[in-house]
């Protein structure tokens, strides 16, 4: 089971639209309230710096956030909401209702789950692509050592 | 849709505004905002256009409802420093309350008044204002307005550019009396 | 699939609702908004605006936002306008009283792309907001009608003191002792003050103001004005306003009394415009084709309206 | 030739504007540039603006590029006036670099640091030969390049997450302890710089700052008009995560990734009059983007700028308000463009005062 926060993770590296078209399929027979309004606009992004551990603004990152309830006939509620780094609400609300379904195990929550299955793993090939250009280009001292004796001349 | 009153909508909160800076330009100038509040009072389409995050409001009288004070997103702070000071005018200001005045190098820290009372343009209460913004002098009648609230606006502005700016609401209706303004006939009438 | 916002959620969490933009998140994710600044930004230019009515003359700080014309182009005057302008507004935009000059064409084209129903239009009578640089307009203005000037250097004190913490207490004691000095000393060095346009300024007998490059020819009109003065200091991030009726005495010796720019030619008469006869007007010198200097209006739409008058 | 007020100007403005998309666009046969082209075939270009105009939002850095037609100071000029659009919602918590994901580290203090060194894709041994063949690429090439790197399955992928190299010298006592009780970080989108700043007004000023600006004014420090003497720590190039809490759980959650360079310098060791044991001085810089040259810079002008902070600037580089007033970019492009308006009515001016004083003496 991947933990909730890598959830947005995964499921951004699917296209907006899938997540989208899932979310509103899986909420036909929900009501869904905002708890807050969704909002677009920017963060500042808060550093720590490297040297005295003093925090700085590196600079600001589109946010976009969103905070729902999903009722039931029932009239069961149930919580979720996402913040992203991205600017449209639409998917911030989408992104908040698979936290919803997810957190509350809802129905259609496998499809979800399958989603993020899905986009972790598209991440850690990422990663791993990453981590392959590290291990490419490491510096290997122990052969360098002599040309560097030789580079006084 | 979304079901949000007037008063938290941009277009709205632009038509308050040009009022509002119409009747500070003009003191004496009563403005009529009935058109853009919907359900909701002046005072609270007066906080809706100039209130957010960044500023502090004090009410000690409670004008306002819980719900609409976390609408306003203004953090909350005692009478003696907050930025806007809202208040019940149709009682006499409480022993010792003295707003912000500002600083001479800052008299822009010096906080907005703005007192709750009934009826603007009529009353038993008459005001004979002179200052920027006035064409020689100017006589606004008012009522349900205490009048101490004018003989301490009178100490609190007599160093300028230190002072308090004063908005005075009724129900539906607004006027402005900046700092720079003297009310000429105060001492005749209490 | 989104139903309602229940006032029970408002209740909830309001903290979070402040403006509610009017339009549509339906549309492109990357539209502009009414007035292009975002509702807060808007929400303290507005605040500003009426400190600086409510202390005449005094500069008020704010937070400056980035524009998207350059720093020095009108950033201070279009951060006014937008926080000021509804759609129901009537904008005329001058820059050297021309309202076709390139940069007034250009802030003009700017909030008519922003500001979807507002009206644009060059007759000074009828505009309800004024946006200019350098100039105030020939014809009076009249009671109800807002005129923004764009302000490079907000401080007409910074030519005697540099640091801006001491100026700040040297306008709150009322104290220009030594802004008189120096316009003492230019008397004596050139018999003559050379302060050419923005000529300090004192507004309701306490702050002095830098009234913008405007040129001393149109300070005069401040004084009693009908119309609010405000003034935008983008790079400087400062706001200051002169109300209507109200008192603006540019600072002068009784023995050397404030003088408007001189037209008046070798002969001793007043240099009229070549293209409409004005006697009254500030005029721009040109240099025509066959390299003559002529003289003509600079307030070009009130040029064209005197030119109306005599057909 | 003289003072000709420019009238119809509308035209002229329209036409012009007309122009600059008809120089772009130029030929019937080219075809525009993509977005995506432009993040990736310009990166360095992109990373730029990216970091000049103080906001990470890469698919509005490629479109102010493909607008400004690859004008730096113009492309960041539009990511920086769009900011003024959106409302700010929020502060991250802190974020620190050591969870940067990394592309690149490399350090030129030690030869051996833990994990390694790295050398990413740098441009630093490059031949600048120039490749001919380029010069007629097909896109088949070109497409090839990129799926035969792909190709290699990664057998000895490294984790991409490494411990910074200064801790060792830290835990040695070789450096200044770190700031007890930090302040509140100073928001220069909001407030004005008043002098004295604080350092974090400083670094967040120079991360947003013109790259060729802080360059020249580090490159004086490093000429002789100061004695930092920096030695790179660490330079490191990744992407950072970026958590912030769940709304419901309050729980960090990662919302999305940024690229960054960190450039960390260890500098000559002060002599402190409070202090017994002499500790190295240090200089970090950091920016939005893969932008070394600039992060260099930055880490020898914050160094450079805690000297002139404490003792009195004995060099331009050391004074925070000369640094720090003149590195913008949007700032000086704008004032420097503002002197092409037309100024006729204050000129007008000059010359009846000029005539009038002049008639005075005569």
């Amino acid at each position: 089971m991947i933990p909730q926060n890598h959830w947005v993770r995964a499921l951004t590296a699917h296209s907006p639209q899938t997540i989208q078209s899932l979310a509103e399929r899986l909420t036909l027979n929900w009501k869904v309230n905002f708890k807050a309004l969704p909002q677009a606009g920017l963060s500042l992004l808060q550093m720590e710096d490297g040297v005295f551990h003093e925090p700085y603004y590196l600079g600001e990152i589109p946010l976009v956030s969103a905070w729902i309830e999903l009722t039931n006939s029932a009239q069961e509620s149930f919580e979720g909401a996402a913040q992203v780094m991205h600017d449209s609400e639409e998917l911030a609300i989408a992104l908040a209702i698979c936290d919803a379904i997810m957190t509350h195990h809802l129905p259609g929550w496998q499809n979800i789950a399958e989603l993020i299955q899905q986009g972790m793993e598209k991440r850690i090939w990422e990663d791993q692509q990453r981590g392959l250009m590290l291990a490419k280009t490491r510096v290997n001292f122990s052969l360098l050592s002599q040309e560097e004796d030789d580079a006084g001349y | 849709m979304l079901a949000i009153d007037a008063i938290w909508q941009a277009e709205t909160q632009q038509k308050i505004f040009r009022a509002l800076l119409n009747c500070m330009s003009l003191p004496g100038e009563i403005a009529d905002l009935s058109p853009y509040l919907g359900n909701s009072s002046a005072l609270l389409g007066v906080l809706a256009t100039l209130l957010d995050g960044t500023v502090s409001l004090s009410d000690e009288d409670e004008l306002i409802s819980q719900q609409v004070r976390h609408l306003l997103q203004a953090h909350t702070a005692s009478s003696e420093i907050a930025n806007f000071v809202v208040k019940d005018a149709t009682k006499p200001p409480q022993e010792g309350f003295l707003p912000n005045l500002g600083e001479l190098p800052n008299p822009e820290k010096g906080a907005t008044l703005i007192l709750q009372g009934e009826t603007l343009g009529v009353g038993d209460l008459p005001l004979l204002l002179r200052g920027p913004g006035v064409n020689g002098t100017r006589k606004v009648s008012i009522a349900e307005f205490h009048p101490e609230w004018f003989i301490h606006r009178q100490q609190w502005v007599e160093n300028f550019p230190l002072g308090i700016d004063l908005f005075l609401v009724t129900f539906t209706q607004v006027m402005a009396i900046p700092r720079a303004i003297t009310i000429e006939n105060l001492k005749l009438k209490i | 699939m989104i139903q309602s916002l229940t006032d029970e959620a408002i209740q909830k969490n309001g903290a979070s609702v402040g403006v509610l933009n009017t339009a549509s998140s339906e549309t492109n994710r990357y539209n502009y908004q009414f007035g292009f600044l975002d509702e807060y930004a808007k929400k303290e230019v507005r605040r500003t605006l009426l400190k600086a009515v409510a202390i005449p003359g005094y500069q008020v700080p704010y937070a400056s936002r980035e524009m998207p014309i350059a720093r020095g182009f009108g950033t201070g005057g279009l951060q006014i306008t937008l926080s000021l302008i509804g759609s129901n507004e009537i904008l005329k935009v001058i820059d050297q009283g021309s309202d076709d000059s390139v940069n007034a064409v250009n802030i003009r084209k700017f909030v008519a792309t922003t500001c979807p129903g507002v009206t644009l239009t060059r007759q000074t009578a009828e505009a309800t907001l004024i946006q200019s640089r350098h100039r105030i307009p020939e014809k009076r203005l009249k009671f109800g009608q807002i005129l923004v000037l764009q302000v490079p250097y907000p401080d007409p004190l910074v030519v005697v003191e540099p640091s801006e913490e001491k100026r700040k207490i040297m306008h709150g004691d009322g104290d220009y002792a030594r802004l008189w000095v120096k316009l003492y000393e230019d008397m004596v060095k050139f018999k003559e003050i050379t302060i050419s346009h923005r000529y300090p300024t004192r507004i309701n007998g306490f702050y002095v103001i830098d009234p913008s490059p405007i040129p001393r020819f149109d300070v005069p009109k401040l004084h009693q004005a009908e119309a609010l003065c405000l003034f935008g200091a983008g790079r400087e991030k400062k706001i200051y306003a002169v109300p209507p009726y109200t008192d603006a005495e540019p600072l002068s010796f009784s023995d050397i009394p404030f003088r408007v720019e001189d037209f008046t030619d070798e002969q001793g008469n007043r240099r009229t415009c070549q293209r409409c006869g004005s006697m009254t007007s500030f005029l721009n010198e040109l240099i025509d084709s066959k390299g003559a200097k002529v003289y003509q209006c600079s307030d070009s739409n009130y040029c064209d309206s005197q030119l109306g008058d005599q057909k | 030739m003289g003072y000709i007020a420019i009238k119809g100007g509308e035209t002229a403005i329209g036409q012009a504007q007309e122009l600059l998309e008809f120089l772009r666009t130029h030929s019937f046969t080219a075809n525009p540039l993509s977005l995506d082209q432009i993040q990736h075939q310009l990166h360095f270009l992109h990373s730029r603006v990216l970091s000049e105009g103080g906001l990470y939002h890469p698919e509005l850095a490629s479109l102010a590029i493909k607008q400004s037609m690859g004008d730096t100071l113009e492309a960041a000029f539009y990511l920086r006036a769009y900011r003024s659009t959106r409302p700010r919602l929020s502060e991250t918590p802190l974020q620190g670099g050591k969870n940067m994901r990394l592309i690149r580290r490399i350090s030129a203090a030690f030869k051996d640091i833990p994990g390694g060194q790295m050398l990413g894709p740098t441009s630093d041994y490059l031949q600048r030969l120039f490749r001919f063949e380029l010069l007629d690429e097909s896109p088949e090439q070109f497409r090839k390049i990129a799926k035969s790197w792909l190709q290699e399955t990664p057998k000895e992928a490294l984790p991409t997450t490494f411990p910074k190299v200064l801790e060792s010298l830290r835990q040695e006592g070789l450096l200044p302890s770190v700031s007890e009780c930090p302040n509140r970080p100073f928001d220069i989108t909001r407030e004005p710089i008043v002098f004295p700043v604080t350092r974090s007004a400083a670094l967040a000023t120079m991360a947003r700052a013109e790259t060729g600006s802080i360059l020249a004014i580090a490159y004086s420090n490093m000429r002789g008009y100061g004695d930092i003497h920096p030695t790179v720590a660490e330079l490191r190039v990744g992407y950072l995560p970026v958590q912030m809490p769940h709304l419901v759980t309050g729980e960090l959650i990662e919302v999305g990734e940024i690229l960054m360079t960190e450039c960390e310098v260890v500098a000559m060791y002060d002599a402190e009059p409070n202090q017994n044991t002499p500790t190295f001085g240090l200089g970090y810089g950091a920016c939005f983007g893969h932008n070394e040259v600039k992060a260099i810079a930055m880490a020898i002008l914050d160094r450079a700028l805690q000297k002139g902070m404490k003792h009195s600037p004995d060099h331009p580089s050391e004074d925070p308000e000369f640094v720090l007033l003149h590195i913008d970019g949007i700032e000086s492009m704008g004032f420097a463009s503002h002197y092409k308006l037309p100024h006729y009515v204050t000129f007008q001016s000059d010359l009846d005062r000029l005539r009038s004083t002049q008639n005075q003496s005569r």
